[in-house]
């Protein structure tokens, strides 16, 4: 984040059509050429409270929520209330004169309601207001409301052009554009305002995932709807469950007869789908599931962020069977590890899990178009086999990773199986086969490790502090060690975008070359740490941690840190 | 054509005389019948007695989890629904740990046939009391008798819009080999409950006990009578009437949910990337 | 187990009546004032196939099970082919005449279907038999089989006595008794013949248990129907739930209400209880659930043996909550472990888990008669306060647990939450309130290690090689580092009766003073010692184990360690 | 006397013009009407919208997962059966995540009234369908319209033999108070399933949508003939009965299985010693 950064809030209820605005803003300042962060801060209702919008606007990657606001978009009274005290020097707050009292220097009171043709249109109007106090480029935003909500009716759309139209005159009549806004980056090609739930569903599609079994749940219903809207175009079952146990099974089978199958849940659905996981390692067949972080335990904090479940993930499932559990921190990696998810679950007839967190989930930031023509080819089922007779499901000879037969594509039979079984998948008690047949399945992490996705380093080689970090932390680090090497001190970085299984060579020198270890995570117990532990033997040195709903941010480790 | 033959015949781990030995050979002979051949069906059963019988026949085959049976052949059908989908359990696994699946599964009218072994009791747990375990049954887990009545599962398929609702008893072979092979020529889901004696655990309602009390269905009976099947339904304690209770194909199954379905598996669909681009462009 | 140590194995098909034999040996070897370990080995099936007993009887505790057969008792023709190779020098083999052709010089061939009035008989014959070849006081088997077998009816009593009678007698007059059985141990008082469910049962039953809900699952069916038989009595509730996510919310409910609850399960089972662990954790309601474990993943070997969830108890559930987990190796423990687990549920108001495995649970061994009025009293939630009107659930004044009044029971209201919560227990989205939720629960931890069974150690204080192991491993352990002892080598050991929460300063230094350190445990991938070098950065030298699905034993253990 | 005031006046979080507004008064209403003080009443609820109505009263609350509360309700009334036990949630919470127990509780015949806000939607998770959002209702999750037909609880619960069957709506409140007040004095299970408009995500089944097609059952209308109340509980469409469409008395609750709680609640229960020292020497 430079110098010159802008931190926007659009606060207001619930149901005042703040996701719209900030989702426009996004995309409007991604078309303007600007680096962004539009983080969603909510709460567990449809209507009133109190919920928020923060987008950082700069002419460099934005890595780290931060603190401090300069323009505050008020949509009612409690927002100047509640957000007043973090205006920054010079700041202003833009609010609907209807709404607000207040009468400072800095306050913009806009009279929205005369401004709009109805009510309804005040977000636009104030998307307006703030896009020429931003001196932002006014036909990108004008095109954009053209085709996101110009499809309604010629009506709709009129009168959103009007509204946007409203709010924009009234500042530049009643107003001097905002002080020092960033000026937008350097052309860097086309690029997209992209969440990290968007991330996942692309990735999925680009990877030819067909099947969605899911059971509505925050934060990651979304990626469910996102499949859902393109169920038609692209061939996706995209199918409600009755329950979380209902979509891990479902998937189960429909990938054992032939589908590429996700699941997206939150802790207390995964938590639900325990034996399903397992079920899923006993008879080897490909699971992909995206566990979306919030606060626990039970329910907690429904639509806040936190990195509590790492351990569920490692072992929940009754018994022993390889796994895998990746660890995105951006929208390019939900969009790459969902694509190597998929793959990898087939390749190691295994189940995998992605994990991210309501931050990630929700925030939107701009992301470079993702090249899909040059995507690896990803590993398939078989459908046919030479001697159909002689087929059988769990062959030993195969090195640990049987080849797997889809049914009902050729004359062979295909049994699975979850007893304990034989190679040609039918239940057995004999205790020798059993030890075979589990020191099979645990050879596939062999497989899953010559897959393992490395830690990303960063800094220099030998860093006097290293910290080390997984999933949507990473950007807070990134953001915090360069603060820090401004301030002139050595400071390296690891993120571990994959945390199961885990390859000490790919990570173990560095931890042991650097000076201090400290490992951020965004939970009380530090569970990242205790895994490296269990590992390796090595024991980071602290921990800095946050577990109060909110995301990691640079302040935070600065002030853990000291 | 297929004959009963093609499936095999397999050791089996039941005990002498139990109830599952007909089944098995009831529906080997509904698929003959219907001219499935083994790798064409898929069997999909959970874990119990009842939930072993597809291992000892030829045809694919999905053992799941205790209770889970019916999700995992909806998905299997979804992905692929050229295959004749039957789901085989026992009625601990089916209405006791998989109620909540039972009702989605009869919602969604997925197409497939549901052979529910109803012993009444739980037979590979050593006799504990089922849903289907009748009002005062005693046992070790219910030393006092069981204190509910019983679970009706014709009736609740009834109740919840089922197309196909049926009641096999082993003791009427012919009868039971029939009505499976009409439950998988039925569009939608099809339920079957068999009736069938446990002789380790359940000596209350014992193969004499049932043969007492089992009659067929008038040949005159209409299974389109909505009501009348209700009736028959509930009919239980000195009569049980058995064969296809009711019957009706009025309601869309879901896969019409998912019109690219009647293309293609979804094995074979190719992955449209034009179609990605396309949707990923939507984002800038 | 001494030199004179006998095993006697009695093998048949499933229904043959082999589970009553084997108890009525148990109880009648216990009351001559043996030592035994009595292990069955069943296959899941309840009709046919092949299943046995193995009875070892001592004048010393018997700490393992062992191989070799000293009498095998064949209920048909496969218990002698499988069984005659593990025949020891000596042996014999007593089978029904009418079931095996076999006529070989340690055969005694007795024609049980001429020596019972009817066929059911048969096992009654053969325990006459068995106790007349092993010299054992016949009156003790009399007394026995009336008060086991007699109450049914006088008829039953009476062919009973005449079976057995007339095995013996048959034997007396053929055959000569075995040679060297082991001469009864010293009198030490009054004794049981108790297996591990049977001892949890019961240590509930002390502890004032009396709401137990379950689903059936082997191996911990037993528990629940142990304590079901003594519903009345005791006042009991036990109740058979749909399914074990029915159990375990049952129970918690039960217990916010005032009952004392416990829920057997198995691995399956347990993980369908995952969401509900997190539950017990965040509304803090005490919990007891008992793990038996059994070879998984999914249903894997329903009936046979495995240490192989300890990680699954450690951490499932999502969320960050503290909990304890047992884990007694022997019938006693399973007594002392049950009661402590239901009081420490109670004091620490989180959840506690108790972990079995088949092998434990089903195995039988003499153990003294517990003091029931040593016992020490039981935490109990309270019921009333002075001031009603102020009193809060959650209060964080009391160093993280809170008084816990039961509902109804005064004029106070209880409010408990699964959702973040204030004091009150009423729903909150205030995120100071959630940070000082998670460091009031994460608290209780205290109460948890200050609490922790310390692991227990046996041998020199600076061991050359120390074996570590925990549960059910512990016999196996004890026998083989007396093995080695007598070989002179310097052995110590240390079994974990508790894994969660460690305690690093009670193992430690022993760990560090050893030579050598060697893990024991009956799983595949050495789930103890990875927690230890989690908990501690302790690196153990070397793991033994075993994943076939029997029980670990010290002839594994020589195997291996060489 | 109690009042509809001793429950208290709390913020909510609902929507302005949410159905739940009325049920919570109705539900207080009943509670006075009855002689319930707050303390003797225990509330178990699941998660939703619904589930948080009894946050925003006085009683005794467990506050229970999505989909659970009837099983944390039954251990509770088993331990404490004096306690007036109450559960309300969702038509999502009961009838979908949790439908495996609603099924289970229905048959247990506990005594316990089962409230279900049913406003034929998933509110708090804003808006895919519920298990009973008429067939075709389009969401974001379901965006070619709901492919079942609707799950039909008062027939279900009917079916399933349930003693007291009622339907309630939020437009109709003083015979929603007076239903309630009847279904906590029946004893066993009592399912008052209550119509309520979501205004945010129902665009379907409105207010007016109920308003013109619920009508009160006739005042000579008999709730103890089962068969008119099936007929009752199955009509839905251009007209929806409401009020109490089944009752009777004749099955035990399960309370009953368990002779020693009529002495006292499991809490004040001595722990018993001298039994536990019998039943230890069996095993001598
Ligand atoms: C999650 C889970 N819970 C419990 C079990 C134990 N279990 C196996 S079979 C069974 C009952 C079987 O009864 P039923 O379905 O009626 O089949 P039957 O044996 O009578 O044919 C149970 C409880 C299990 N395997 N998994
Ligand atoms: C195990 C689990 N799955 C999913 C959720 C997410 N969730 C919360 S409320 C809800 C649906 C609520 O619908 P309903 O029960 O009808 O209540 P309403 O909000 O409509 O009153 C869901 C799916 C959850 N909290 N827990
Ligand atoms: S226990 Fe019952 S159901 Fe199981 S095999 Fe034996 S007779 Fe059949
Ligand atoms: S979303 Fe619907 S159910 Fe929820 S509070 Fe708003 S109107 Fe009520
Ligand atoms: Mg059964
Ligand atoms: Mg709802």
């Amino acid at each position: 984040m430079s110098e010159s950064a802008i931190q926007i809030r659009i606060g207001g209820e619930a149901g005042q059509g703040l996701e719209t605005v900030g989702q426009l803003l996004a995309r409007g300042l991604v078309r303007c050429g600007y680096e962004i962060l539009v983080s969603q801060n909510y709460m567990s209702r449809i209507r009133g409270g109190h919920n928020f919008f923060s987008v950082v606007m700069d002419n460099e990657p934005v890595l780290s929520p931060a603190s401090g606001v300069d323009l505050l978009i008020a949509m009612n009274g409690e927002t100047v209330i509640r957000h007043r005290g973090e205006l920054r020097e010079g700041g202003h707050i833009l609010a609907d004169a209807s709404q607000v009292e207040e009468d400072a220097e800095d306050v913009l009171a806009v009279p929205f309601s005369e401004l709009v043709p109805e009510k309804l249109y005040t977000n636009t109007a104030a998307l307006g207001s703030a896009a020429a106090l931003l001196q932002l480029d006014r036909e990108i935003f004008e095109n954009l409301l053209r085709e996101v909500l110009g499809g309604k009716s010629e009506d709709a759309a009129k009168k959103n052009a009007d509204a946007f139209a409203g709010g924009h005159s009234w500042i530049l009549d009643n107003s001097r554009p905002l002080q020092g806004p960033p000026s937008p980056a350097l052309q860097q090609g086309e690029r997209l305002a992209m969440s990290g739930n968007q991330a996942i569903a692309l990735g999925a599609m680009a990877a030819g995932a067909n099947f969605c079994s899911f059971y509505p749940m925050t934060p990651s219903t979304g990626v469910a709807l996102n499949l859902a809207a393109q169920a038609e175009e692209l061939g996706i079952v995209a199918e409600q469950a009755e329950d979380e146990i209902a979509a891990v099974n479902m998937a189960i089978g429909a990938s054992f007869a032939g589908a590429r199958s996700i699941v997206p849940t939150s802790g207390g659905g995964f938590s639900l789908m325990a034996e399903g996981i397992s079920l899923a390692g006993m008879t080897e067949t490909p699971l992909v599931i995206v566990l979306g972080q919030r606060p626990g335990p039970a329910t907690g904090l429904p639509t806040r962020t936190e990195q509590g479940d790492l351990q569920l993930a490692l072992y929940s499932g009754h018994g022993e069977f390889p796994r895998a559990v990746l660890t995105p921190g951006t929208p390019e990696e939900c969009f790459d590890l969902t694509y190597r998810a998929l793959d990898l679950a087939e390749r190691s007839q295994s189940p995998v899990m992605v994990l991210t967190d309501q931050y990630l989930a929700d925030s939107i930031r701009a992301v470079a178009l993702f090249s899909l023509k040059d995507l690896p080819e990803t590993t398939k089922p078989g459908t046919e086999t030479e001697k159909p007779e002689e087929y059988v499901r769990y062959a030993f000879d195969q090195g640990g990773v049987s080849h797997r037969l889809l049914p009902g594509t050729g004359t062979h039979l295909v049994v699975a199986d979850s007893d304990e079984h034989t190679p040609d998948g039918h239940i057995t008690e004999d205790l020798s086969v059993r030890t075979r047949m589990v020191d099979k399945r645990l050879a596939k992490r062999r497989v899953l490790e010559e897959n393992a996705v490395p830690p990303e380093m960063d800094g220099p080689e030998e860093p006097e502090l290293l910290l080390l970090t997984w999933g949507s932390s990473k950007g807070a680090v990134l953001r915090a060690a360069s603060d820090l090497r401004k301030q002139g001190r050595s400071v390296g970085t690891l993120h571990f975008r994959q945390v199961c299984p885990l390859v000490p060579e790919q990570f173990l020198p560095r931890l042991r070359s650097a000076g201090r270890t400290v490992c951020v995570e965004g939970n009380a117990t530090g569970q990242l740490a205790r895994l490296i532990r269990q590992e390796t033997g090595f024991t980071v040195d602290r921990l800095i941690h946050r577990y109060d709903g909110l995301p990691m941010d640079a302040e935070t480790i600065h002030a853990q840190l000291d | 054509m297929v004959s009963s033959q093609d499936f095999g015949e397999f050791e089996t781990a039941w005990c002498p005389g139990c109830g599952n030995f007909a089944i098995l050979e009831a529906v080997k002979r509904a698929l003959a019948d219907s001219g499935t051949a083994p790798h064409q069906a898929l069997f999909v059963s959970g874990i119990g007695q009842a939930a072993k019988s597809p291992h000892c026949m030829r045809c694919n085959l999905f053992n799941g989890l205790h209770g889970r049976a019916l999700p995992v052949a909806t998905g299997a059908k979804l992905a692929h629904p050229d295959l004749r989908v039957v789901v085989q359990s026992g009625d601990g696994c089916t209405y006791g740990e998989g109620g909540n699946h039972f009702l989605a599964a009869l919602r969604r009218n997925i197409d497939l046939t549901l052979l529910v072994h109803d012993n009444q009791i739980y037979g590979l747990t050593k006799g504990q009391a089922s849903p289907t375990s009748s009002a005062g049954h005693v046992t070790k887990a219910q030393p006092r008798g069981m204190p509910s009545d019983p679970f009706p599962p014709t009736a609740v398929a009834l109740t919840m819009g089922a197309g196909f609702v049926a009641r096999g008893f082993t003791g009427m072979p012919d009868l039971l080999a029939e009505t499976i092979r009409e439950a998988m020529a039925h569009t939608g889901i099809a339920l079957v409950d068999v009736l069938q004696q446990c002789v380790s655990f359940n000596r209350v309602n014992t193969f004499a006990w049932y043969k007492q009390r089992c009659y067929e269905l008038e040949a005159d009976y209409d299974p389109g009578d909505w009501h009348a099947a209700m009736q028959r339904c509930l009919e239980w304690g000195d009569s049980i009437p058995v064969g296809v209770l009711y019957k009706s194909e009025h309601r869309r199954p879901l896969r019409s949910y998912y019109p690219f379905l009647e293309k293609e598996p979804l094995y074979a669909q190719k992955r449209d990337l034009d179609s990605v681009e396309r949707i990923m462009r939507e984002f800038e």
